[in-house]
């Protein structure tokens, strides 16, 4: 068997595994899910199906595809039909550029299944890929609710992509790489970037959740004004399928912010003194912080409350992006000023003498004092995106007859 | 390794795709889909021939005409629906206000 | 003092736009008056030497003019006849500023042309004249002016674009340094003397020669004018003010005939010579075909042009001869039948005046304004021609000179001379004899400033037609002059 | 991993469309109008939506390409000299231009 | 590898800056202030633009020739000149626009930031020395362009601007195109390096190995080929932006259909920068590239006939101005044909003098005008007896446009006549002297009727003349008079044959 066959069936191999786990997962998350809630309200949660409910998925899953599956007479029905797929396609996909260890970790093989030098970018193409399936299958139903429910999401899921984006500019300055392995690599000897990073990483993680969809941002499943949004006219699998892939791309995103700020699959290195080699257990680390933050997930859908359309917009807009953008400058400047200046007979790295890390803990105070200052004098700029400011009108005065030119 | 050859006539395929459009098709945004197929296949050619010249300038180069499409994007994208918001359609036929 | 006659007139148009109205006459006259004047002083000192200046330096366009010999003629009675018609614009037309201006700005253009010896400045003047005879006829021309006027203006630019490429093409081929006809020094930087050749040193080589003449000869065809460029010509008469004065002004504008003469003849001998036969049948045709058109005309207006048409055509006949005598009977018809079509024009103005149209069919005339019929039937017989008038003098010695060259072609044109004679004949017979229709408003004679209108013409034209020496003073030795430089083409071209 | 995906995604959906029940009704099949019938028909016929969605959309264009242009430069930014500080921030302040005006001009208030 | 700086040099480039500044601050300020403000604002920034490229100030960049980001931009003499056009362009519709903006409903900051960045794209193309930065600048003119013939609320505006925006677009993608593939045949962006490597492929002998041997082989077969593409495909776009026929379909609609001041701009400096763009590739890197003269001719041709047809039977002065811009861009277009060191100036003299003439033409249009749609050749007459000094300005300016001595418009028809003759073009200028006759008869006309009295009621707008405007106009008329009688003014400075050897990239 030629090689390239070889790593191609491995590759689809890993494939398939990534799925199916991510599959199961994404089951027996909604269980979860249900659980924790139920938890938080005082309530049992589901606990019937089986031990502990365990069977529960297994139910769902059966029940919708046995469920009719309702084509609305005035859907246009490829697109109707395709729009899932897309959203579930490239979520699943989005995942598969995770390294979740180092090479060669999973049994001799590496455990990714694929790993571009421009990683990031392919990740954020994929996860920004979701919005098509959500807007076409708003689009595609034909009906009022979902259009709006499609636009809404789409223009939220864009607007926050923004944030997203620049948020990790200032790592990509620190890494010099857009590759996650090095960006991993980078973190394991210098230091999680959530140390030299956390302005960026709150950023992030609001943006992530905006992207996912989840609360407090689940703007487009917001009964109270929207029925359900694009999921309106959706029913059985198809909206099986969304589910999935909202909850898959929660994966992903958990996956990235571990990834990017936490060290990816390395464990802190610290606990070496203890039990060597510990740092390093392929994807047990990886798993365990991914766990952490899906509970985040649903810690925070449970306990803050959904906000207005126009104040979510007028936040990923007048706060997200230029706090973003003002990270990137920072770290920017610090990169070009501080790591460049002469200082005692060198730049400051050279001055230090280690690795260029040692240059970053006074960026990593000056980030996480912003992020301080973000979080407790929210007050300052929240009427930035909590009131609306007095809008000029666009027409010019057209003068009446004969005035001499005005304006 | 594929020749430059074979991106340049794929390329050439793609504009004459795009010219065509743009020459028959009548409702506006497919014209300007044309028009973003044409500079997709300018595009292509610019990395084939920077492969094949083997530097990078004309892969900035194709950042720059991304960018482009991107501004003009925007500026047709409010043109074609500040048409569209005053007459229902955007099919160019119907823009007979102006008679050559 | 010649660049002083040239834009004199130029100053004045412009200063008649300013002046208060009731100044406006006065300033017009005069600076006609002082044009005229400096015209006879040049004129008396004996023509001026050429003057040469750089004007576009990188492209070989230079300021040269010269008055002298056949130009100054044309020169001063340019500015004779743009006085008369500006006397009688006075007196004629109401308020006649603007008449005044442009026929001042008209009378630059033309000198411009007389004097100019540069090839691209002449065009340039060739152009600058048309623009005031454009405003004349749409200012005050007659209901279906536009139609005259776009024709007028199509046949005269058609002519003198592809003139201009000719031009282009002379400088081009020829490898002149400028478009000067004749070379001149210029005093370089560094004081050492650079002769810049003109473009009579160089000799365009055949066939390039013909095409290029070809160009030129559109041109001055169309300004001849020559059969079948002519379509112009009448209702450009026909639609101009009444009052003859802007067609005096078209009249002096034929400047066809003095073009081919001062140009075409040193820059294009071969193609002259070998065009010749062609171009005589085609002159002598125009006469006589004018002459014949003229004869069934019932405007008088239309009739003058077809006459002066018919006059052109004597004067291409002499010209293409090629022939010494036929050239310098050709250029003293040139010259002086702008007196007597002009005055004629006048004499039809003041017709229209007195009687409210220009039909040559209303009888009797003669019975209440004799003065007029006479000096009328006295300028006819100028521009027929007869013996002791200045006519006479051009026309035979046009004849004589293309008899040598082409008797059968010379023949036919002879023929137009009897031609002439019938129809102006007619038609003045028509108009002031004949029964008076009852009725008819009186008609008063002539008087004071319409006497001299018409009579200082016709003493002019008489003066020259007795006593030619002064004329011919001027006009042969030019002749001769051109002639050595065609010929001088010619053998350094075999 | 595409192909993997995919397949799961058309698998679900064929097998769903197999075994699940047909029982179609005109009140079934109908849009979701809180019970009324719709106004319009059906896909791209007259669905019109505030233009504000429109804005949106240039906008996102319009900046993303910065920050595309943004992640070559972080990239490479180590290795640049301290020049590229500089270049960044002209880039920043003239998107900046930008990004008052729209802010002024009110694209980012919603009504 | 290692990141070399470009030598970076902003002193080149302060003209634009200049004009970028009022373009910044008219988006920025004219929230704070009034547009009238604003306005007067960029003209100084524009003034102030003119004089730093010439001497005048001590930091003028004329007859410096100063390089920047490795030869992306040159301000040398050339640039200088047709930057020098432009500006005059963009001022004249400044004032224009301040009297007839607000009758235009366009009379918000915007108009004056999209005209200020439109501006700083033509001069970008004036001024670049490399195919990226003219693509550039031509994109921010022509997008600014787009929105301009939008921006007023009205079918019609908007109307031509999808037209321009639709057509334009597809010349900007072919431009592209063709740019990929000069680039694929040089392997360069760089004019000089376009123009050296032309050399090498039209004589392969003087190839130097050394120089990336391995690749010209690897390109070498379709070398030729791919260069004569590119080289047409770029003329195929550049004849979109200079409405040269058959790609000049968008030029009358939107000329007529944008707001009259807009035409000026549209029809004056953008058409200006265009053809600095097209003198820079062709006359300048593409000089000895073969097949796109012969190309070109026909092209020419076409146009001429077009034009000048097309233009003999409107109705409507606005529009027949459109047309004429067309038949203008084929007389404009011959210079082209010639050597540089022919055309170059040639093409010079005849922007400027095309600009002044059009522009005071526009500008009475937009003054006298009723609403956008412009004026009717039957409402101009007797136009004499209402607004003389307008008449007889107009009247000017249509004798120069038509090629009349003693006014400048006649000696850049000689000059471009003699360029094209003198390259062996005669049938050409041929062509081109008959169809102006065509060209001068459709002028005489409104011309003619001006000074027709008649005794029906003015139906143009009473309160036109408003000081501005007069002052375009008196610029435009003494401009076209002073350059008529005095071409040496202008031409001199661009005749010095140096500067367009540099154009060519010999220089470098």
């Amino acid at each position: 068997m030629p090689d390239w066959l070889a790593a191609g069936l491995i590759t689809l191999l890993k494939a398939v595994l990534v799925i199916l786990g991510l599959l199961t997962g994404f089951a027996y998350m909604t269980l979860v899910e249900r659980k924790l809630l139920g938890r938080f309200q005082m309530r049992p949660g589901p606990n019937r199906v089986g031990p502990f409910a365990l069977l529960q998925p297994v139910a769902d899953a059966i029940k919708s595809i046995f469920k009719e599956d309702i084509n609305v007479t005035m859907a246009d029905k490829l697109v109707y039909t395709i729009a899932p797929i897309i959203s579930v396609t490239f979520a699943l996909l989005a995942f598969g550029g995770i390294p979740a260890g180092p090479a060669g970790s999973l049994f001799g093989e590496n455990p990714w299944v694929y790993n571009l030098d421009a990683g990031i970018l392919i990740l954020l193409a994929m996860t920004s890929m979701g919005i098509y399936g959500i807007f076409l299958g708003g689009w595609a139903s034909g009906s009022k609710y979902p259009l709006l429910g499609g636009l809404r999401s789409s223009a939220q899921m864009i607007s926050y992509e923004l944030g997203m984006g620049m948020s990790l500019l200032g790592v990509l300055m620190m890494v010099g790489s857009t590759r996650m392995t090095d960006i991993v690599q980078y973190q394991a000897v210098n230091g999680w970037f959530i140390f030299f990073q956390a302005f960026a990483f709150i950023l992030f993680l609001i943006s992530a959740f905006a992207e996912t969809n989840r609360a407090p941002f689940d703007l487009p499943e917001a009964e109270q004004e929207l029925v359900a949004g694009f999921l309106t006219e959706y029913s059985a699998i198809k909206w099986a399928l969304y589910q999935m892939a909202e909850y898959i791309s929660m994966f992903t995103a958990s996956a990235f912010m571990t990834t990017m700020f936490f060290g990816g699959w390395k464990g802190p290195v610290f606990l070496e003194g203890f039990i060597p080699g510990i740092s390093d257990w392929p994807l047990v680390w990886f798993i365990a912080k991914m766990a952490f933050f899906i509970f985040f997930f649903i810690w925070v859908k449970a306990s803050i409350l959904r906000i207005r359309y126009d104040q979510l917009m007028r936040f990923g807009w007048k706060v997200m992006l230029p706090f973003a953008l003002f990270n990137t400058m920072l770290v920017a400047a610090y990169i070009a000023f501080v790591g460049r200046t002469e200082w005692k007979g060198g730049t400051v790295y050279e001055r230090f003498g280690l690795n260029q890390s040692l240059g970053w803990w006074a960026l990593g105070l000056i980030s996480l004092g912003l992020a301080a200052f973000m979080i407790v004098r929210s007050d300052v700029f929240r009427p930035w995106f909590n009131k609306t400011a007095p809008v000029r009108s666009r027409t010019p005065q057209v003068p009446q007859t004969g005035r001499a030119g005005g304006d | 390794m594929v020749g430059t050859g074979a991106y340049v006539a794929l390329s050439g395929v793609l504009f004459a795709l795009g010219m065509i459009g743009v020459l028959t098709r009548r409702t506006a945004i497919m014209v300007f889909l044309s028009v973003e197929l044409m500079l997709n296949a300018a595009n292509l050619a610019l990395v084939a021939f920077a492969r094949a010249w083997g530097d990078l300038v004309g892969q900035t180069a194709v950042f720059i005409v991304m960018t482009l499409a991107a501004a003009e994007v925007a500026i047709g994208l409010a043109i074609i629906v500040a048409i569209f918001r005053k007459r229902e359609t955007t099919n160019v036929d119907d823009l007979a206000q102006l008679k050559g | 003092m010649m660049h002083f006659m040239i834009f004199l007139p130029l100053l004045a148009a412009l200063l008649v736009m300013v002046v208060p109205n009731k100044w406006r006459e006065e300033v017009a006259i005069g600076s006609t008056l002082l044009t005229l004047g400096l015209g006879l002083a040049i004129w008396l000192s004996g023509g001026t030497g050429a003057y040469v200046r750089d004007w576009v330096a990188p492209l070989g366009i230079t300021y040269s003019v010269q008055l002298n010999g056949v130009s100054l003629i044309f020169a001063v009675i340019t500015a004779f006849m743009t006085f008369i018609a500006a006397l009688y614009a006075v007196k004629r037309i109401p308020n006649p500023g603007t008449m005044l201006g442009l026929i001042l700005a008209m009378e630059t253009g033309l000198l411009g042309i007389f004097a100019s010896r540069d090839l691209v400045l002449f065009y340039v003047f060739f152009e600058w004249a048309l623009i005031p005879a454009l405003m004349m006829l749409a200012i005050y021309g007659g209901p279906s002016r536009m139609k005259a006027l776009v024709k007028f203006a199509a046949f005269t630019l058609f002519g003198s674009l592809l003139m201009l490429l000719s031009i282009i093409g002379v400088k081009y081929y020829s490898g002149a340094d400028t478009f000067a006809l004749y070379g001149f020094d210029v005093r370089l930087a560094d004081g050492t003397l650079r002769h810049l050749s003109g473009l009579t040193e160089r000799v365009v080589p055949q066939p390039v020669q013909n095409w290029l003449f070809l160009g030129f000869l559109l041109a001055m065809a169309v300004k001849l004018p020559l059969w079948p460029l002519h379509a112009w010509l009448p209702d450009f008469h026909e639609q101009n003010h009444p009052s003859g004065v802007p067609d005096v002004m078209g009249t002096l504008y034929k400047v066809g005939g003095y073009g081919l003469f001062i140009f075409a003849m040193p820059l294009f001998p071969n193609a002259m010579h070998d065009f010749r036969p062609v171009l005589m049948g085609l002159a002598a045709f125009t006469a006589l075909y004018a002459a014949w058109i003229a004869f069934s005309q019932q405007n008088w207006k239309r009739l003058l042009a077809y006459a002066g048409l018919s006059h052109m055509g004597f004067v291409a006949l002499g010209i293409f001869s090629l022939n010494e005598t036929a050239i310098i009977g050709a250029m003293y018809l040139l010259a002086f039948q702008n007196l007597y079509t002009g005055a004629l024009f006048l004499s039809v103005g003041m017709l229209q005046e007195r009687i409210g149209s220009v039909d040559t069919r209303v009888g009797g005339v003669m019975t209440q304004a004799g003065a007029m019929g006479g000096l009328t039937m006295a300028l006819w017989f100028a521009s027929i021609a007869v013996p002791g008038l200045a006519g006479f003098i051009g026309e035979f010695s046009v004849l004589l000179g293309a008899y040598q060259v082409q008797p059968w072609i010379t023949a036919v044109a002879a023929l137009t001379v009897i031609a002439a004679a019938a129809y102006a004949l007619t038609a003045f017979q028509t108009t002031f004899w004949q029964a008076r229709p009852l009725g008819a408003v009186a008609t008063r004679d002539l008087h004071g400033l319409e006497w001299f209108v018409l009579g200082l013409p016709l003493a002019l034209a008489i003066f020259f037609g007795v006593y030619t020496l002064p004329a011919l003073n001027l006009i042969q030795p030019a002749v001769q002059n051109v002639l050595g430089l065609a010929a001088r083409a010619l053998g350094g071209n075999p | 991993m595409l192909v993997a995906s995919l397949g799961i995604g058309i698998i679900a959906v064929i097998a769903s469309a197999l075994l699940g029940p047909k029982k179609g009704t005109r009140a079934k099949l109908m849009p979701y109008e809180s019970g009324n019938d719709p106004e319009h028909g059906g896909v791209g016929t007259g669905q019109r939506f505030p233009v504000h969605f429109y804005l949106v959309a240039m906008l996102f264009i319009v900046f993303d390409i910065e920050t595309a242009f943004f992640y070559p430069l972080a990239a490479a930014y180590q290795k640049l000299p301290q020049f590229a500080f500089f270049e960044a921030l002209t880039f920043v302040i003239l998107l900046l231009v930008g990004y008052y005006y729209i802010l002024k001009k009110g694209v980012l208030e919603w009504r | 590898m290692t990141y070399t700086l470009p030598d970076v040099n902003f002193l080149p480039l302060m003209p634009i800056l200049f004009v970028l500044l009022g373009a910044i601050v008219s988006t920025v300020g004219g929230f704070n202030t009034s547009r009238r403000n604003v306005t007067w604002f960029n003209i100084a920034m524009l003034v102030l633009a003119g004089l730093s490229m010439t001497s005048l100030l001590g930091f003028g960049l004329w007859n410096r020739d100063l390089s920047a980001f490795n030869g992306g931009v040159r301000a040398d003499n050339v640039a200088l000149m047709i930057g020098g056009v432009i500006v005059l362009g963009s001022i004249m519709s400044l004032l224009v626009s301040l009297d007839t903006a607000w009758r235009a409903r366009v009379s918000f900051p915007e108009f004056d930031a999209m005209l200020m960045y439109a501006i700083t794209g033509c001069l970008l193309i004036a001024f670049s020395g490399d195919l990226i930065v003219m693509l550039i600048g031509l994109e921010i003119m022509s997008l600014a362009g787009y929105v301009l013939a939008t921006l007023q609320d009205s079918r019609r505006s908007e109307e031509s601007g999808l037209k321009y925006f639709l057509l334009g677009s597809a010349g900007s993608a072919i431009l592209i195109y063709g740019i990929a593939f000069l680039y694929g045949a040089t392997g360069s962006f760089n004019y000089a390096g376009i123009a050296g490597r032309v050399a090498e492929v039209l004589n392969p002998a003087t190839v130097n190995a050394a120089a990336d041997a391995a690749t010209t082989v690897a390109l070498a077969p379709n070398n030729m080929g791919i260069l004569v593409a590119g080289a047409l495909l770029i003329l195929a776009g550049f004849s979109f932006k200079v409405a040269l026929a058959p790609f000049h379909q968008w030029t009358p609609d939107v000329y007529s259909g944008a707001p009259t001041s807009i035409s000026l701009f549209l029809s004056t400096v953008v058409k200006v920068a265009a053809f600095a763009g097209m003198l820079r590739v062709f006359s300048g890197a593409l000089v000895d590239a073969p097949a796109w003269h012969s190309v070109l001719q026909w092209l020419i041709a076409a146009t001429l006939i077009i034009g000048n047809m097309a233009a003999y039977f409107q109705t409507n002065f606005k529009r027949l101005m459109a047309y004429s811009a067309i038949a203008h861009t084929g007389f404009l277009a011959m210079c082209l044909l010639a050597q540089p060191s022919a055309g170059g100036p040639a093409l010079v003299y005849y922007l400027l003098t095309y600009t002044l003439m059009s522009g005071v033409a526009f500008a009475i249009i937009a003054a006298l005008q009723r609403n956008e749609s412009g004026l009717s050749i039957g409402d101009m007459r007797g136009l004499f007896y209402r607004h003389p000094a307008y008449a007889v300005a107009l009247a000017i300016c249509l004798a120069s446009l038509a090629g009349l001595p003693p006014f400048a418009g006649f000696f850049g028809k000689y000059l471009a006549f003699q360029a094209a003759f003198q390259n062996g073009y005669q049938w050409l200028t041929v062509l081109a002297a008959i169809t102006s006759v065509i060209s001068l008869v459709y002028y005489l006309r409104p011309a003619m009727l001006m000074f027709m009295p008649d005794r029906t009621p003015a139906r143009e707008y009473a309160h036109g003349q408003r000081p501005p405007t007069n002052a375009t106009v008196l610029l435009g008329v003494l401009g076209v008079i002073l350059l008529g009688l005095i071409p040496s003014l202008w031409y001199n400075f661009a005749a010095n044959p140096g500067i367009w050897r540099l154009l060519a990239g010999i220089g470098q």
